[in-house]
């Protein structure tokens, strides 16, 4: 069993689709918990590319080969955790607030927030702002990530986080990032937590909803 | 091709300030006549753009504009182009664009009545049509209020028009979140090249109409986004590197429906073009600082013919608001240039070689658009028989390049990026020779939420 | 005076990069020993400094100093100099400026681990003394203060200790208002040479107590007010170059205690005292737009040893925070001075000269610091017997200068300030020769309200 | 009357001290009212001095040797304003603010007000946010203008707004000035005007309280 499970960790950090999807099979035929797979099989394989990738030593094409390993073994594995009734711990409403179209950005994040095991509602762009919270009622998420390119996009992040705290969801967490966007700017408009580049996002939704890696 | 052979053959043409078809402005500026000009580049600070904020937008253009040409006129600037580049609700709504645009038009009339300074204006309607997922890019509102503001532009008196277009730019941000080299290819050489003709030729019309000048495009959304994410480690350089070769077959297509330059400003693919066709480009680099970090401050201005500082915002710094201080470091960095070509055509060398080795070593980019390794991209697009083989072609010497520089020693590529050169090289050769086969292959991988083939003139 | 001949004797080689006495930094840096580095000048955004805000404050700096040393070893620079000048909060309480000190030294230290790039910290605690009316120059609180910060700050590894000074400042804005030459020279070469003695005696126990360097002071509340309200049209310029000429004898002082440079950033008067004493001076120009304007944004450059951006808010550009943003900039102007260098001296002069010869003709301030004029005014410099006098024959020699190039053409001196150079001579001419003689005429103008010449040594 | 007026003027303009006392007192001793002589016999003198220097034909000195010469025969007329009880229309209360010692400017516009005739009361530098509103209330000031120079004090200038806002003058204008000072920083501290420079202050000031010249 430790040997299979190496063998997926090893299998979705290089990014073998097949080979994790084969493994994945092995250790729900062996009869190991489908939660147990996800967090001892495939997260410790995004964690040591993420690691990997966050000491420069690989790029974001590596980690969206080890995502997509991960992403195949997950269609084997989702509907026995939803016939279980497990669902994400944390879940992400990620989007580009109204006006701005820019998306390379968000992608990253959601990207890097689904190696982490969160789920990711991604919104897109050019988002009304409205439309988070009510999607954070609809998925019952922890976290909002609002992302904005433009200087003269800032004000509609503003908007939102005022529409975010103006809705009936409570206690939500928000976290905001862009080019012009900076900590001081997430001070002023009342968002929670301001990421730098997408790499910090994951730390940051961490330290959001209580965890540390 | 429309181009069979070099306007520039040799690197040592291939310098600042000097084209060999230089473009004369109504002011009597000569861009690529022997100076290289600042390029002015600006943007709201952040705020709300509607109708009630329109006064306030009006005043931040007004105030830009009169700071930066007194200060201009102060350090004695030979002249100035002033590039307006709209933000979406301006070219949304036409008639904001203009009336931020006769601001700025009649700031440049004053200036140029007051003190003598000569300027021209450069229009960059903001490209909107992403607007709609998946883009419509021949129809709908957007498409129109975009060509209405373009018409207006030019009536009012925008003498240069430019556009960061974005035909293709729907698949290409996977592209290279994948290091696809085979999917940058279909965005920039298929897709790109179709949008870009589509679009410059309705331009050009616009253009002859009103008697201005088509000036060039940029692949910006495409070769800096790449650029940027290499700097910041997201995807490795040599993969931005050979990207930013192939822009260039993209970005060729405005000049051969009739653009005459100067390119825009964040075409950092323009030394090859200016090989190509001989019109003068507008480069940007160190003091684009404030808008982007980049790996080759002195290089990109080899061969500049204006010299831009990309954007920035009006905000306020201690020496005086953020435009005019730009503009300030513009001029300086002019005025280095100037003084040396006006000592001899020998001495600019001297000083485009220093700039070249401040940087040509030290990253794949820099090495790529250095006038050395221009003149050879631009040889392996004009030799190929279609836009398709020219991406490919170009793209395989920018691999050679580096390769061969690296094993020599003359440029630091990092250790984990070497062996994307390999994975490259065997994705261009396993692509088909044949186009229609290309073409079918790629549409088949696309996503008809993201990407409608219709609007390129192609079917699924 | 101390020094009687100059260590510099010829224009030839006052050069960029390099320095008879170059300095070597304990990371290993030699300052003036062949490469320019650059020096990151920073300060807060707006806003409030008091205890409560201190956690804020330090993340501000820690923020900075990251952000600016990751991109300088992205950018492969060769070593950074840092200088911390303090807010006059972080002065009066030292553990505040100690704190952030430490913030800075430590993000040093870590890029150092990390990458090893290799830096060195300057501390500039802003001189306070001015905030009792008179200003008290020599005792109490703000003095106290201000020597515990310098103590503990060369203490736990500032390395390199400096000040603008502002002994004399409490007349030296009337002077320049009134285009008063006398009170100038008054303010400058007896106060202000006064003053930085015993400021500098006393620096110097310090650094020797430490084991660091007396780098040096800058005339910046005089020669920079000057030239900034010139900038502004509200004083000639010809006026500010004069003052700015005479600002070197009040500068020298530091070195004449022991100081050893790099002299500081905003000195413009450096070029004249690397001429006299051969140490490596820090210098500002284009690259400090974000801080001032300036006539003489390459020509600046010309004998540089650091180059410096001045000052820059942590606020955000689009590309980046400030600080990050200027440090890329200032690494690429490094860059291309250190290629030529690293060609030949002869290349570096060649780079040197269109550096100068890009604004040499066009302002009297950018005249005066050329390396032929700044050789001329050190040599009127070393062959005076005093401080006063050396002060009367650098204005004169500046003044002849102006004028001697103006008639032939070389420098561009607007109508209406032709005149101010004979008013300046006639004003030089009709000073008392006895030093004494002119203390006491000056002294009886002042008003006991707003100076204290006992502070000075002096009596009223 | 006519030509000794125009004499004044132009004595005042060329800043010649003693022909200015001179003049002025043969005004004076010729019967004419003390106002009508500020008004018509220094005022313009100071315009068009001040017209030369915005148009940047002469500089700062040129326009303080006229501000002296200006001064002298006010030192004539100002007791005799005095027992007519004629006090100068609008007066400027003028410093820089709390924990800032920028001088230069602040004095710059306090020689350019006395040149349009406003009365000025300078508190100097590093003044604490009592003292405006206090000193309007002495002087029955219709101006504040405030100064600052670093970063770090602007926030000093927003709590002296907020003590003058909330002291017992009222409808008193602030103007505010700067470096780091901007068209912004003044909206959002709720100030009346920003001027970017000196030579443009006077105007402002004309402007808020009513007048234009
Ligand atoms: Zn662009
Ligand atoms: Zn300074
Ligand atoms: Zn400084």
């Amino acid at each position: 069993m430790n040997d299979l499970l190496k063998s997926l960790n090893i299998a979705v950090e290089t990014g073998k689709r097949a080979e994790a999807k084969r493994l994945t099979q092995s250790l729900v035929d062996s009869g190991m918990k489908p939660l147990d797979i996800v967090e001892q099989g495939l997260v410790p394989g995004m964690s040591a590319i993420g690691e990997k990738f966050k000491n420069n030593e690989v790029f974001v094409p590596e980690m969206l080969i080890a995502a997509r390993a991960m992403k195949e073994a997950m269609i084997i594995l989702e509907p026995l955790l939803a016939q279980a009734g497990i669902k994400p711990k944390h879940t992400v409403i990620l989007g580009t607030v109204q006006g701005d179209l820019h998306d390379i950005g968000k992608n990253l994040v959601g990207m890097m927030l689904k190696g982490a095991n969160f789920g990711v509602i991604d919104l897109g762009t050019n988002v009304d702002p409205e439309k988070f919270p009510a999607a954070a009622l609809e998925h019952g998420a922890h976290v909002i990530a609002l992302s904005a390119l433009l200087t003269t996009t800032m004000p509609a992040m503003k908007t939102t986080v005022d529409a975010i705290r103006a809705s009936t969801v409570k206690g939500i967490k928000v976290m905001v990032g862009g080019a012009p966007i900076s900590q001081e700017y997430c001070d002023q408009i009342g968002a929670d937590g301001y990421s730098p580049d997408a790499a910090s996002a994951v730390d940051l939704a961490l330290r959001l909803v209580g965890e540390t890696r | 091709m429309h181009y069979t052979s070099l306007a520039i053959p040799t690197a040592e043409d291939l310098l600042f300030g000097s084209a060999p078809f230089p473009l004369t402005t109504r002011s009597g500026m000569v861009l690529g006549g022997g100076l290289v000009y600042p390029e002015l580049n600006f943007t709201l600070p952040p705020m709300t753009i509607d109708a009630a904020a329109m006064p306030k937008v009006v005043q931040n253009y007004r105030q830009i504009i009169d700071g930066a040409l007194t200060r201009a006129s102060e350090l004695y600037a030979p002249g100035v182009v002033i590039e307006f580049e709209t933000l979406p609700p301006m070219t949304e709504n036409p008639a904001w664009g203009l009336e931020v645009l006769h601001v700025l038009l009649d700031g440049m009339k004053r200036e140029a009545d007051r003190t003598g300074l000569a300027s021209v204006l450069r229009m960059t309607p903001n490209d909107n049509r992403e607007f709609e997922r998946p883009p419509l890019m021949r129809r709908g509102r957007y498409w129109e209020a975009m060509l209405e503001l373009f018409d207006k532009s030019a009536a009012a008196g925008a003498e240069l028009l430019s556009i960061e277009s974005v035909g293709g730019k729907e698949l290409h941000d996977d592209a290279l979140l994948n290091g696809d080299i085979a999917a940058s290819l279909f965005s920039l050489c298929i897709l790109g090249e179709r949008d870009m003709r589509f679009l410059w030729t309705h331009l050009q019309q616009i253009a002859d109409r009103h008697g201005v000048k088509c000036a060039g495009d940029t692949a910006c959304g495409f070769g800096n986004t790449a650029m940027v994410l290499a700097e910041q480690k997201m995807i490795p350089r040599v993969f931005a590197a050979v990207v930013r070769a192939i822009t260039a077959v993209r970005s060729l297509v405005a000049y051969e429906c009739g653009a005459v330059g100067p390119g825009k400003d964040c075409g950092y693919e323009n030394p090859i073009l200016k090989a190509i066709t001989g019109f003068p480009m507008a480069m940007e680099g160190k003091t684009s600082a404030c808008a982007h970090f980049s790996p080759m401050g002195n290089l990109a201005a080899a061969c500049c013919d204006t010299w831009s500082n990309e954007s920035v915002q009006n905000i306020k710094l201690l020496g005086g608001m953020a435009p005019t201080c730009y503009m300030e470091q513009l001029i300086y960095d002019c005025r280095l240039m100037n003084t040396a070509r006006a000592e001899s055509k020998a001495a600019a060398r001297k000083l485009q070689c220093w700039m070249v080795n401040s940087d040509v070593a030290l990253d794949p980019q820099a090495f790529i658009i250095s006038p050395d390794s221009s003149i050879k991209l631009a040889q392996a697009i004009v030799g190929a028989d279609s836009h398709y083989h020219a991406g490919i072609a170009v793209a395989r010497v920018a691999c050679d390049l580096l390769s061969t520089a690296h094993a020599a020693g003359k440029v630091r590529i990092a250790p984990n990026e070497i062996h994307w050169l390999d994975t490259m090289r065997e994705d261009l050769d396993a692509l088909p020779e044949d186009e229609n086969a290309f073409i079918a292959e790629q549409i088949a991988r696309t996503d008809p939420a993201k990407f409608c083939a219709a609007e390129y003139g192609l079917t699924r």
